[in-house]
This record gives C-alpha cells, structure tokens and sequence, in this order.
C-alpha cells in the first residue's frame, strides 16, 4: 500500500478531482430542478477557454476568472433559453451545446490566437498556490495539501456551502422544492422558472470555476478538447452521490483515487488498458452499495394528475 | 465508374480564370489538424511550397474514419491533379482510392501505400527517441527517469520501446517508467504524471504525449526537473527545463512532395527519411538549435550521442522498429 | 352578509370547445358555497380562472368590489385567495411545517428557520383547531392529515377565500366528518369557502348555498335549507335518477376462498393477519374498513401483485396462491383497481391500447401474437356506445378523459372480461352521481347474472347499497361480518374504528 | 378541414424552429466572410447534391438509424440505454474478429460475424438490465459507465492479442477480413453498403412490432406506465430483458455493419471519435422515440455532418464552423419538436409527489 499510495499520489488527487468536482455541484443544481444536463462537459471546456482569454486579455487573474464564469454562464443562458422557454429536449440541446463548445473553443482558439491546438504563452501566469499557515505545522497534511490553487480549496469550501443551501437557505428550500414538484410549487406562488433559470446559471458559475481550475489551475493553457471527458465523470459522480454535496464529494474522490491507483498499476505488468478500466469498474462495483434511492421511488410515480 | 458522378458543379466553374488552369493539390488529413503539430507543420509545408511554385492548395480535414475515404473520392472528383494524405488511418482509404483511379497521382506521408501511382513517405522515428534515450541515460544523476506517452497504442511503442533501448544502451543502471495518459489532449493529466514521475525521483522525463507534452513542460518548469519535446525545437520555449527536442522533419518531406509534383519529378514508390536522409533527428545532435546546450545535457554527452548517431547511419548499430515486432 | 367575490359572464374556452360559458358567481363573506355538477360541467375550469391558473376568455371578476386580474397563483394568493387542490399539491419528502410555511418561511437573514416554523405551524394548526404534528414527514401522513396540511397553508397564506375541489373523495368517512366541522369552524370565523364535491349528502350538510353547473353554465342557484338531494340531482343530471334494481336471489358455491392469508410486515405487526372469508356465485360481498387497514394489501394479494407469506386462495376451487397477475387472470378474476391511475391506466396511452388491456392476449383477438385491430376497435366501440363514454375517438389519450369517463372504461374493460369473479375497488371514486348509478348497476347486474362481486370501498353508502354481506377490516384482520339487510351504519363505523361486534 | 388544420399548426413550430435555427447558423458563416447562401448551398450539394453525395450521407446514417433504433426500443419500455456506444464497440469487435476466425466460405463468416456482434451487444446491455433488475443498479449511470470499459477492453483487444501486424502495423486495429465476408455495397464506387437496407427494413420491422403485436403492445405499456402493465399481467422483467437484449443487439448491429460493411476491420476508436452514440440518441429524442421517424431524424443528422464536409471542402469556412452551425441547426430544431416527450416525462415526475 505504501508503494501504491505516497503522499504526492494523493496530493495529485485532491488536485485532479477538482473540476470534476466542481462540474458534479454545478450539475446537481440542475438536477435538484428536474434538468439533466449533459452539457457539463462543454461548460467546462468554454470555462477553460474563458479563463485562458480572460488572462491573455487582462493579465489579471481574477478578472481571468470571471470572464470564464461570464462565459460559462452566457452559454448556460442559452441552454437554459433552449429548454426552458423554447421547451427543447434538455438532452438532445446539452449533447448539441457539447458539439458547440468544441467547434467555437476551436474557432476562437485560430481567430483569437492564431494557433491551432493549443494556446500556450511561457509568460503567462497560472493560478497561486495557496499553502495554508496552519496546514503547514502538521506533517501529513502538509504534504497532501501543499500548493493548491484557490480555487481547490473554493471548490472543498463549496461542497459545504452547498450543502448549507440546500438544506438550511431559504432559497435553496425552494429550489428543492421545485425539483421535487414543480406542479406544486407553481401552484403556492413559486416562480418555477424563474428558479431553474438560476440554477443553470448557478451550474454555469460552477462550470466557469472548473474550467478555470482546469486551465490556469491545473496547467496554464488551453488546448482544444482538454476537457477530456472530465465533464462525463462529473456527469456520473453527480449521479451517484446523488446529488448530494457530500455525496458527490465522495464519488468525486472515489474516481479520483481509484484513477491514481490505476497510475501507480501502470508500472506493474498489467496491461494499460485494464488499469485504464479500473476506475470505471470500482464506480459500478460502489453503485452496488450506493443505491439511488429517489431513482427507486420513480417507479411507483405515476399517480394521478387530477 | 462511379466516381465520374461525383463531379460536383464545382469543378470547371471558375469560368473568368484568365490563364490556363493552375495544377491543383489537395491535403486531406485524416483527422483535425487539431493539437497534432505533425499535421500542422505537413499543412505549412504544403502551402508554403503550394505558394512558392504557383500551384493551388486546399487542406481539407476529416472530421472522423469515415470522412477520410469520402474527401479522398471528392477530391478525385474534383480534378486535383496530387492528393496528399497522411497515416496509418489513411491507408485503406487510400488502397482503395488510388487503385481505382491509376492516372492519379497520390502521396502518403507516414506510412507505406504500395502501388504505382502513390509516392510513399515513411520516418523512421524510433532512431531519434533511441538517440533521445541515449541522451538521458548519460545525463540522469538520480538513475531514474519518466516517459509520458499519450495513450497505450501501437504506433507510440516507436517513441516509448526506443527511447527505453536508447538509455538501456547508455546506461543499463538507470530505471524508466513510463506512463499512460488515455488521451492525446489532455496536458492536465500529463503534467501530473510528470510531476508523480519526478517526485519518485526521476529528473528527466520524455514527453510524447501530443499536446500533453505542454503539461509536461510545465511540471518541469514547476519542479525544477528537465524534460524533452517532440517536432519541432521546443528548447526555445523554455531552455532551462526542456534540454532537447526530438526533431521530425515534416514540413520538408511535405514540401518536398509538392515541389517535385510542381516541377514535374514526381515519383511513386517508398522514400524513407531517417537519421540518414535528415528527417529525424534531435537538437544539438543532428540539427543546431538556437539555445545554448543545458549544463544536464553536458558537451560530453552531446559527443558520445553524436557518435550513436554515425553508428546508426553507418549501420553498426540498428534501430528496430518496435511496432513490427 | 356582505360580498366578498364576484365573478361576472366568466367564458372559457378551449378551441372550439366552451369549458364555462358566461358563469357568474357571487360568494359572501362568511359562507359555504357548493358548486355541484357532472364530470366535467367546468368546475374545475372556474376554479382554476380564479386562482389564476387560467385566464378567462372573457367575464371579469372582483374582490370587495374592486375588480382583480389574476397572471399566476402567487397573485391569487396575494388576494386572499387559497386553493386545496383535488390532488395535493404537496412535498412529500418534507415536514409538515415546511410545507406550509413554503413560500413564505421564516427565516435569520438567509436561512430557514426551521424552529420557528414549527411553531408558527403549530399555533396555527391550534388556533384553527386541525390537529398536526408539525414536525412529521408529510409522505408519511395519512390522507386526511395531508388534508389538513392543504388547508392550513392556505390559511398560513391568510387566506380569506378558501376554494376546495373535490376534497372528501379521498377520505375515510370519518375524515369526511372531521372536515366538514373543520369547514364549518372556518365559515364561522370569517372564512369564506368554495366547496366543490359531488356528494350531495355533504353539501346538504354545510353548505349555505349551491350553483349547479351542467355543460358549462349555470343552471341553477339555490338555498341548502331551501332544497333537497333529488332537486340538486336533477339539475345537475338534467333527469331523474332511477336508483338501483336489486333482484333477491339465492346465493351459490363459494367461488372465491381465502384461508388465513398472512403477509408480514416491515415493523412487527403484520400487513394481514390470517385473513379468512368466501365469496359465492351471485352475491355481492363488501369490505368495509379505514383505508390502511390491510384492503389494498389484500387486493393485492389476491390478484398476485404482492406475495403472500402463509395461507391460500382458491378460485372456482383452483390454487391461485402467489401466482402470476396473468394465471390469475386466466383462472377467472377481473379487477377494478383502488386508484385508476397509478394501477388502471397508462395516461399517455390512447382509450383503445387503455381498454383493451388483457383482452389483447385472448385468442380471439390475437393470431400468432400479432393483434386483430379490427376486432379489437369493434369491442371498444362497442364499450363506447354501451357505457356511454364520451371520448373524442379511440385515438385520444385516457389523460384527456374526465375522470368519470376513464372509470367508466376501466369498468368496461373488466366487466367486459366476463369472469366470474370481479374484485371491484373503489369503482366510482371521483365520479358524478349519474355515472356512479350507472357503475352500480352494472356491477348488481353482475350479481344478479349469478356471477360473484368482492367489492371494496372506503364509501360506506356504497357497501350498504351494493352488498349482500359485509366484512369489516381492522389492523389487518377481518373483525367482523354482517348481514347488509340488517347492518347499520353505526355498527359498521364502530367495527371499523376497533371496536367489538356485539 | 380540422385535420389540416392541426397538422399545419403543428408543423408550424419545427419550421420556425428550423428557420432561427438557420439564421444562428448564418451568423456563424457570416463571421467567416463566406457568403451565406453559398454556404447553404454547399451543405445541401455536400449532403444530397448528387447520388455521390446522397449515397454517402445515407451510409453515415446507417450505424446512427441503428443506434437510434436501439436506443427508442429501451425508451418506448421506459429504459433509459446510454450505453449504446459500448454495446457498439463490443459489437464491432466481436464481429470482426468472428469474420477472422471463424472457419468457412464468406458467406458464413458475414452471418456468424453479424450474430457475433449482435450477441456481444445484446449481452453487454443485457448485464446493465440485470443489474438494474435484480439489484437496483442505475441504469443511467450503469449504461454509462459500461462504455468506457468496453471501449478499453475492445481496444485492449486490438492492441495486444488480436492486433494487425499486417501492413505497418501502427495502428490499434484487427487485420482485414477477407472480401467473401464483406457486406455488399448497393452501388460501385460509393460508400452505401447493405447494412443500411437493413436498418430501414429494421425500423420497419420495429413499427409493425410496436403498432400491431401483443408484444409491442406490451412493451408499450409498460413504458408508459409499468404499474398498470403489471396490474394486466404482463410480466415486466421479461419484457425489460428482451428489450434491453434488443436494444443493445441492434447497437451491436451498427458496430457491426461499420465493420462488415465500410472498415472491413475493428479499428480502436474509429467508432467513439465520430459520436454515432450520441448522434443517435439525438435522432431517437428528436423523434420522439417512433422507429420511422428515428430513421429519419437520423438521416438528417448525418446529412448536417456530410454536408459540413462540402461546406468546409469547398469555401473558407473552417471545419469548426460547421460543427458550430451543426450544433445551432440542431439546437432550435429541437426545440418544441420533441415537446410532447419532455411532458410526459416532467408529469410523471410532478405526479410522484402529489396523493
Ligand atoms: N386544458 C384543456 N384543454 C381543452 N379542454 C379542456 C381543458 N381543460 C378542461 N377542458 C374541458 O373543459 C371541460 C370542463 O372541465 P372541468 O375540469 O372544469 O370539469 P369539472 O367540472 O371539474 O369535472 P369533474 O367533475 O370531473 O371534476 C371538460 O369537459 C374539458 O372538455
Ligand atoms: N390537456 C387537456 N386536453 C383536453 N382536455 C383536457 C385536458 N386537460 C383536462 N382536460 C379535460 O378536463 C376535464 C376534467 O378534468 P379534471 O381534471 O377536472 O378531471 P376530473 O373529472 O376532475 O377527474 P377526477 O374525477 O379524477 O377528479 C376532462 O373532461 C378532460 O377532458
Ligand atoms: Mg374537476
Ligand atoms: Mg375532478
């Protein structure tokens, strides 16, 4: 186990995880109003490219920063247009906003930058590692969570706050509560609409958050497609922790150590492909003890309408 | 044959063209230029021999397997007088293609199309990663050194299996892992690897990764470690951390291609471009690089390497290709 | 007594169709105002306009004399206007308090305040005399609790008009009884209240005044004191109602036999609890009991939907026990389903892929497992005509059906399997008085056919017309049977509530 | 008079739909300078313009009629299949390397190839369905996550024990399957192969399936509302098994005529980079689940893709644009167009909570 797991493995998790964590609370947001949105992994990939122009636009990091949200969440208006106003399938307009990431990170990438692939500037600076003092005394965890970004330790602080909206905010009461029935709460006076617009646009502020972790976080550039399907996982630990900040903390975090593990196999003589496979393997092998329990109930939910 | 109907209204339009009609070229890549600077660098040699010798030139991009073989047929269709393509994913489109229109001429740059009407290019790679690999063995001081490889397939066990002869050669004592990343576009995952490789001690990492060799750079600017890139000469980006740059001379084979074609020399038939013919190679030992050697790199390696180097042209040493073993 | 609403010439329409031509309504403050009417007279409709989930064509209406435009609920509800919703409209993963307070917490800064709600709640509920545990998960209540639950957030809200639709058809009768007191309570403080229902029995007994609708107008407007049941009826039916024919006839062999049927439960106390009865050609039998006490559990049991732990069930003297909905079927059992639309129907689904339920596997519609269109439209269409259910065609989704209408073709389609056994649960539940009469008596027919009927109804009006003998559940056991000829109601309501058989 | 009327009003919707659709489209070309009736021109040309043409986007719609269908059949039961894409892998790969190794004359090999890769389909998606059935494993999740490892296990397949060490031996891909067990082409020189015959008769078969058979009809029901399916009798497991079975083998069958029918052998990736799984899964959203009307959504996906070809083959337009008009175009069409879907599934969700 030793050999397995050193600090620095687990280290690189905390890191790594990150954006998919960040997407999975975002995600949630819609979930909890009754959205499934694929489109995750396309409002991460616009948040990347967001934060990459932010900075090469301003040089200032966190006006970086928020240009990636304002990105993210420009595309999520969209989405949310699409679906909400114009009724279109919530699936079929996520799938094509992924298609549309792709194509005008690309395009914006040559008109802007001029270069094809990837946009990479030595001068430019990433995100600051932030240690924290106190972090520091202890020995462990000094080495696990030394050299985060802030945005790392936003997205650990979120997992918190999220949970505290969910269940303890008044807004976030409401925002359940229009996931739960949105019949229901339209007829006590609830603006349903209004509140899902929020939430993805709420998705999108985290989407921008988790592309610029991706982007100026985890390295300092974008390169087209650097999503690499971390939108998809995100898609899956929202899914199995339920969409429960907790929840999804942990699924988030399983994928991340079962995807470190499967680095460390990779010096042993297993072929690549099935230590490749074992992160996927181990979330069905957890979705076995994880059951979703609300996706049970489903079933039986087909009871009168009048 | 069928082919004849896939004449679109294009084809003789341009009706107000003033002299005779220029010689047309078409590069039909089999993917996205997308991060692959060996596509990018096969598109600027093309189009800067295409302006240099008054031919016209349209690059056209398969969006997927499927497309190849359509752009190929279109661009029959179309009356380019050379279709260039490109690699492996190529090839069966194009036995099929270029068998069925023998008065065409054609090129294949990366892999071998055996037929009369297609000038075939091959490198052969794995003679400068073995160089590379040389390098590093000779310079490591902890005895340990990374390989970050895009993804577990065939064609990279010419980058990943030679660079491990290279330093076995050098340096039988010194240990390489090498690690997957599962994709050609992720820097992120790349640089993480690289960093885990160097917190295990190794100070050299090889990067073919594709774009995630970016990454790779970063990790070693970050932790102070030293590391190599692919095509081009990428010491310039960063001459403190990436020591050496493993050269392929795409840009020339593909300029080459269409300067002939344009001259009237074309040529079917197999032309391989390795250590000997120039289109391989690495900085400092085969081609002069802007940037002044790293100290890592010692002048004395760069002349045991350049030595390795003769050896392999001279043939005492032979470089076997991994991926027809 | 003064008037607090008013609706004037209030038009709706649907396309061509006219859900509510020019209805005006007036309703004073203070009083209990039934609007009575067939399945789908518009009531609905009405209700929907005033609380502004549908805007009227035309017609204007006014509050305190001032004249309202309502865009959504929560404008409504900003008039003092509340509504109880047929179907709740409620949240059933939460509390009860949260529930009521939605939309309106309380709350420190940006947090709910989930403490003060529950008391809030609970003063409430004190005040208005509706006796809750605000802290309790409102999916875990009963019906009658959730209930209470709807009237008290609409009295959280500060409702001055309290508008219910339809709100006793799901209640056990004592249920019915406490609301009743509970509506009156309210009347009495100032509360005016719309009360739509089509048991006219209740209205006799609360309301101050009716309107009648019938196709979408008002056909008349009376004094409660001033009127009877059969003037009401008439109006609303447009004719007088027969009532029912029950020819006396000896009843047969036991067809049905169910020997100490056991099925345990989740926490110690069983589901069923060694249920034994019969049921014998040509007699009705009814299960009477507060729901919850083991009927649905039974029901399913019998009809294979829920395995059974310990006895067995014999139909026309074959072992059904724990086999499957369809050799159960096969061995001669229809059934009318409790709720019509969680069991009896598929919404989405057309009234003909609805009706021919079952009847799709039988030979003569099938051959080589490729349906007989032809003969299958025949037999809807002959249900159509027979049960008179108005339906725009085969094609029509059942969801567009009024609720009437769909029981009717879930009667149609069971009787129509011409079994010897019917299990019929709650078979008019939801269903205006002239089509309850007309279910009634094709199930009499089926008695009297010498065929056999176990009919299950929290509706004890409907057990003492329809029954020949009567059981009575409680707590899983079967507590009680009694004669139908000489059963009070009293009895049966205090076998019902626990109590021994004297 | 009242028919046509309805029918205009609800064609009215998609045709706006279609028409922002296309003015979003026109923003995005004019940003390239081309000008943009051209453009449109060069899509249509690109995508139907001559038999060429035609033939090509017919071929590229095959695998997603397919995968579309495959997909519908799970959601007309009421399950949600996102794991066509692995079932498509498994399909392929078992395909060809049946076609390989199975001894006998060519014809042989293409129906043991074509059985092979609707077997190895039907069972990949079979054992999500079994782990949803018996122990309450997401199917949503499942589905998903079963794509991955099948995409790795297939290319594990190429890369080590099955590889091509034929030619230059580069690629992660099986070796050529010998032309007996090609599926024929419908025309010399063009790219439509047999396999699209196949799936139109296949949609077919699949509407007469779901419109006239007690089967069909039970499957039906049970998708919209499976409590009532189980109060008539039928017996649910067994028509979620069947319909998951059939729904991964027809994804299998897609993988399978790419390999047989234009590859001629498994190449790692050739299959995922391209999207078929969730073009499909478009194709079957946007019609609504109706075989016939997949079939269709599924050619006039294919159609925006070949079309983007011409388009960029033959003006300035890069490549990226045309994937950004693809994904307008897609965006307002399916808008409102697969409203009635969206309802019901939004009802049944309300509904759970109310008595
Ligand atoms: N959304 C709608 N679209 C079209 N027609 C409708 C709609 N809603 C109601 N209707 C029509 O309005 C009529 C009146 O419906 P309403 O719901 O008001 O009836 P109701 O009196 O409440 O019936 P019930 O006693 O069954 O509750 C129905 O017959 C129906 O045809
Ligand atoms: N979308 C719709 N299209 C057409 N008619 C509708 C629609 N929604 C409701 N209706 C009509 O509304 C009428 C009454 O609806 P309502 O919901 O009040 O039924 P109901 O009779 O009250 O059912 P229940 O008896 O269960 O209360 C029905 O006749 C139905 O035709
Ligand atoms: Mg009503
Ligand atoms: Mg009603």
């Amino acid at each position: 186990m030793e050999q397995l797991f050193d600090l620095s493995l687990l280290n690189s998790t905390v890191r790594m995880v990150t954006p998919i964590l960040l997407a999975a609370l975002g995600g949630s947001l819609c979930a909890r109003v009754g959205i499934f949105n694929v489109a995750l992994e396309g409002l991460v990939l616009v948040g990347a490219f967001g934060a990459i122009l932010g900075n090469a636009l301003t040089g200032n990091l966190f006006l970086a920063v928020l240009i990636a949200i304002g990105s993210v969440l420009l595309f999520s208006l969209l989405f949310a247009y699409i679906t909400i106003h114009l009724r279109a399938n919530e699936i079929v307009a996520g799938v094509a906003l992924n298609f549309l990431a792709a194509g005008l990170t690309t395009f914006l990438l040559r008109t802007i930058f001029s270069v094809k692939g990837a946009y990479y500037d030595n001068e430019m600076h990433g995100l600051p590692a932030w240690d924290l003092p106190f972090l520091q005394q202890i020995p462990v965890l000094e080495q696990l969570f030394s050299g985060h970004t802030p945005l790392v330790w936003l997205a650990y602080l979120f997992v918190i706050g999220l949970h505290l909206f969910y269940f303890k905010s008044v807004a976030g009461s409401r925002l359940l509560a229009v996931g739960e029935n949105p019949v229901a709460a339209q007829s006590i006076g609830l603006k349903v609409r209004k509140i899902q617009y929020a939430a993805i646009l709420g998705c999108g502020l985290f989407c921008g958050l988790a592309g610029a972790q991706l982007s100026l976080g985890q390295v300092t550039m974008f390169s087209e497609g650097m999503t690499a399907g971390r939108g998809y996982i995100a898609l899956v630990a929202m899914m199995l922790g339920q969409s429960n900040p907790v929840g999804m903390l942990a699924s988030s975090l399983l994928f991340g150590f079962m995807d470190a593990l499967s680095i460390r196999l990779q010096g042993l003589s297993i072929p690549t492909h099935f230590t490749l496979m074992l992160p996927y393997v181990m979330t069905v092998i957890a979705m076995f003890f994880f059951r979703d329990k609300s996706y049970l109930k489903n079933t039986g939910a087909n009871s009168s309408a009048r | 044959s069928g082919n004849n109907q896939a004449a679109t209204e294009n084809t003789g339009g341009n009706g107000e063209q003033p002299q005779q009609a220029k010689q047309k070229v078409a590069l039909i890549l089999p993917e996205k230029i997308g991060v692959n600077p060996f596509f990018q660098l096969m598109d600027e040699g093309t189009k800067k021999a295409a302006e240099e010798f008054g031919v016209e030139e349209k690059t056209i991009e398969s969006t997927d397997q499927a497309a190849i073989e359509q752009n190929l047929r279109v661009a029959v269709a179309e009356g380019y007088d050379l279709i260039i393509t490109s690699s492996f994913e190529s090839e069966d489109a194009l036995k099929k293609v270029a068998a069925e229109n023998p008065d065409k001429k054609f090129a294949v740059i990366d892999t071998v199309v055996d037929l009369p009407n297609v000038r075939s290019v091959v490198f052969r790679e794995q003679e400068a990663a073995y160089l590379v690999g040389a390098a590093a063995g000779l310079s490591t001081k902890t005895n340990k050194l990374g390989v970050v490889a895009a993804q577990d397939i065939p064609m990279l066990k010419k980058w990943t299996v030679s660079f491990q002869e290279g330093v076995k050669a050098t340096n039988p004592n010194a240990s390489v892992s090498v690690n997957y990343v599962g994709s050609f576009s992720d820097p992120a995952k790349a640089k993480e690897l690289a960093l885990l490789q160097n917190s295990q001690g190794a100070d050299f990492v090889f990067g073919a990764s594709a774009v995630g060799d970016l990454g790779v750079f970063e990790a070693a600017k970050e932790k102070n470690f030293y590391t190599s890139g692919q095509d081009v000469d990428r010491t310039e980006m960063d001459p403190a951390h990436i020591v050496l740059s493993q050269l392929k001379d795409t840009d020339a084979v593909a300029y080459d291609t269409v300067k002939q074609f344009a001259q009237g020399n074309y040529q079917p038939g197999v032309s391989e471009y390795g250590l000997k013919e120039n289109g391989v190679g690495v900085t400092y030992i085969t081609h002069e690089s802007k940037t002044p050697v790293n100290p890592f790199i010692s002048q004395e390696t760069i002349k045991k390497v350049k030595q390795i180097k003769d050896d392999i042209i001279s043939g005492k040493i032979t470089v076997a290709d991994p991926t027809k073993q | 007594m003064e008037t607090i609403l008013e609706m004037e010439r209030i038009t709706k329409k649907y396309g061509q169709f006219t859900a509510n031509q020019e209805i005006s309504f007036a309703l004073r403050e203070g009083e209990i105002h039934a609007i009575v009417g067939e399945n789908g007279a518009g009531k609905t409709t009405l209700m929907r306009i005033l609380y502004g989930m549908e805007q009227p064509t035309s017609g204007t209406i006014r509050i305190h004399g001032a004249e309202k435009r309502f865009a959504n609920p929560a404008e409504a509800i900003d008039s003092g206007i509340g509504m109880v919703h047929q179907h709740f409209m409620l949240f059933p993963s939460r509390t009860i308090a949260e529930n009521i307070v939605i939309g309106n917490e309380p709350r420190k800064s940006i947090w709910f305040d989930r403490k003060q709600a529950i008391a809030q709640v609970g003063a409430l509920a004190e005040r208005f005399r509706l006796p809750i545990a605000p802290g309790q998960k409102v999916g875990d209540c009963p019906l009658g609790t959730q209930q209470r639950v709807e009237i008290l957030k609409v009295l959280y809200n500060g409702a001055k008009i309290i508008i219910l639709d339809e709100p006793t058809a799901v209640l056990t009768p004592l249920e019915v009884k406490e609301l009743l007191i509970t509506l009156r309570g309210l009347a009495e403080q100032g509360k005016s209240i719309i009360l739509i229902t089509h048991k006219l029995h209740e209205v006799m007994e609360v309301a101050d005044r009716i309107t009648v609708l019938r196709n979408g107008r008002v056909t008349g407007q009376l004094e409660a004191s001033q009127t009877t049941v059969e003037e009401v009826s008439r109006l609303m039916v447009g004719r007088e109602l027969d009532g029912i024919r029950r020819e006396t006839q000896q009843a047969g062999q036991p067809l049905l036999q169910v020997n100490r049927l056991f099925i345990r439960g989740k926490k110690g106390k069983p589901l069923l609890d060694h249920v034994s009865f019969h049921v014998r050609s040509g007699e009705i039998v009814g299960i009477a009991g507060i729901s919850g006490n083991g009927q649905s559990e039974l029901v399913q049991a019998l009809t294979g939907l829920l395995p059974v732990d310990e006895g067995t069930v014999l139909l026309q003297g074959k072992e059904i026990t724990n086999r499957s909905v369809k050799q159960i079927r096969e061995a001669g059992l229809a059934h009318i389903p409790e709720d019509r639309y969680l069991w009896g129907t598929a919404k989405e689904a057309s009234v003909k892929d609805n009706a021919i339920m079952g009847h799709h596997r039988l030979k003569e519609f099938q051959r080589g497992g490729i349906l007989r269109q032809r003969k299958l439209d025949q037999l809807v269409t002959g249900w159509i005509n027979s049960f008179a259910i108005k339906t725009s065609s085969l094609a029509n989704k059942a969801q567009n059906l009024s609720g009437g209408n769909l029981q009717k073709v879930i009667v149609a389609r069971e009787i129509g399997h011409a079994t010897p056994f019917l299990l019929a649960c709650e078979p008019t539940r939801g269903v205006d008085i002239g089509a309850m009469e007309f279910i009634h008596q094709q199930l009499m027919d089926k008695r009297n056919r010498g065929e056999a009927v176990l009919l299950v109804s929290s509706e004890l009006s409907e057990i003492m017309t329809l029954s020949d003998r009567i059981l009575v559940m409680f707590e899983g056991k079967v507590v009680g049977e009694l004669n139908a000829e000489t059963a009070t109601e009293e009895q049966i309501s205090l076998l019902m509530a626990g109590g021994k058989q004297p | 008079m009242k028919q046509w009327k309805q029918t205009l009003s609800s064609l009215i919707h998609p045709l706006i739909a279609l028409l922002i659709g296309f003015l979003a489209g026109a923003i995005a070309i004019s940003v390239t300078g081309t000008p943009i009736l051209q453009a449109y021109q060069e899509m249509w040309t690109g995508a139907f313009g001559n038999l060429y043409f035609l033939t090509s986007t017919l071929a590229r719609s095959t695998p997603i009629i397919l995968l579309g269908l495959g997909i519908s059949l799970a959601f007309r039961s009421g399950y949600f299949n996102l794991g066509a894409e692995g079932q498509m892998v498994l399909g392929a790969v078992a395909a060809a390397l049946t076609a390989l190794y199975m001894p006998g004359s060519g014809i042989v090999k293409l129906l043991a190839a074509m059985a092979a890769g609707m077997i190895a389909g039907g069972l990949w998606s079979l054992l999500a369905a079994w782990m949803d059935a018996k122990f309450k494993v997401n199917l949503l999740i499942s589905t998903l996550l079963l794509n991955y490892i099948a995409s790795l296990f297939a290319g594990y397949l190429v890369t080590e024990p099955f590889k091509d060490t034929t030619g230059s031996a580069a690629l992660a891909q099986s070796r050529m399957i010998e032309q007996g067990a090609w599926l024929p082409k419908l025309f010399a020189g063009m790219s439509l192969h047999a396999g699209f015959v196949l799936a139109v008769v296949i949609a077919i078969l699949l509407t007469l399936l779901l419109r006239y058979t007690v089967f069909g009809y039970e499957l039906k029901i049970t998708g919209q509302n499976p409590l009532f399916a189980a109060y008539g009798g039928v017996n649910r497991t067994r028509v979620m098994i069947l319909c998951m079975l059939t729904s991964g083998a027809l994804a299998g069958l897609a993988g399978t005529v790419e390999v047989l029918g234009s590859q001629y052998r498994y190449i790692d990736g050739s299959l995922t980079a391209p999207g078929y799984a969730w073009t499909g899964l478009m194709a079957t959203l946007l019609a609504n689940s109706n075989p016939l009307g997949t079939t269709i959504a599924a050619v006039f996906l294919a159609a925006l893709q070949t079309g983007a070809m011409g388009l960029e083959r033959n003006t300035n337009v890069p490549l990226e644009i045309s994937s950004v008009i693809q994904a307008a175009l897609i965006l307002f069409i399916s808008a409102r167009f697969t409203y009635s879907f969206l309802k019901r599934r939004k009802e049944e969700k309300n509904n759970g909570a109310t008595v």
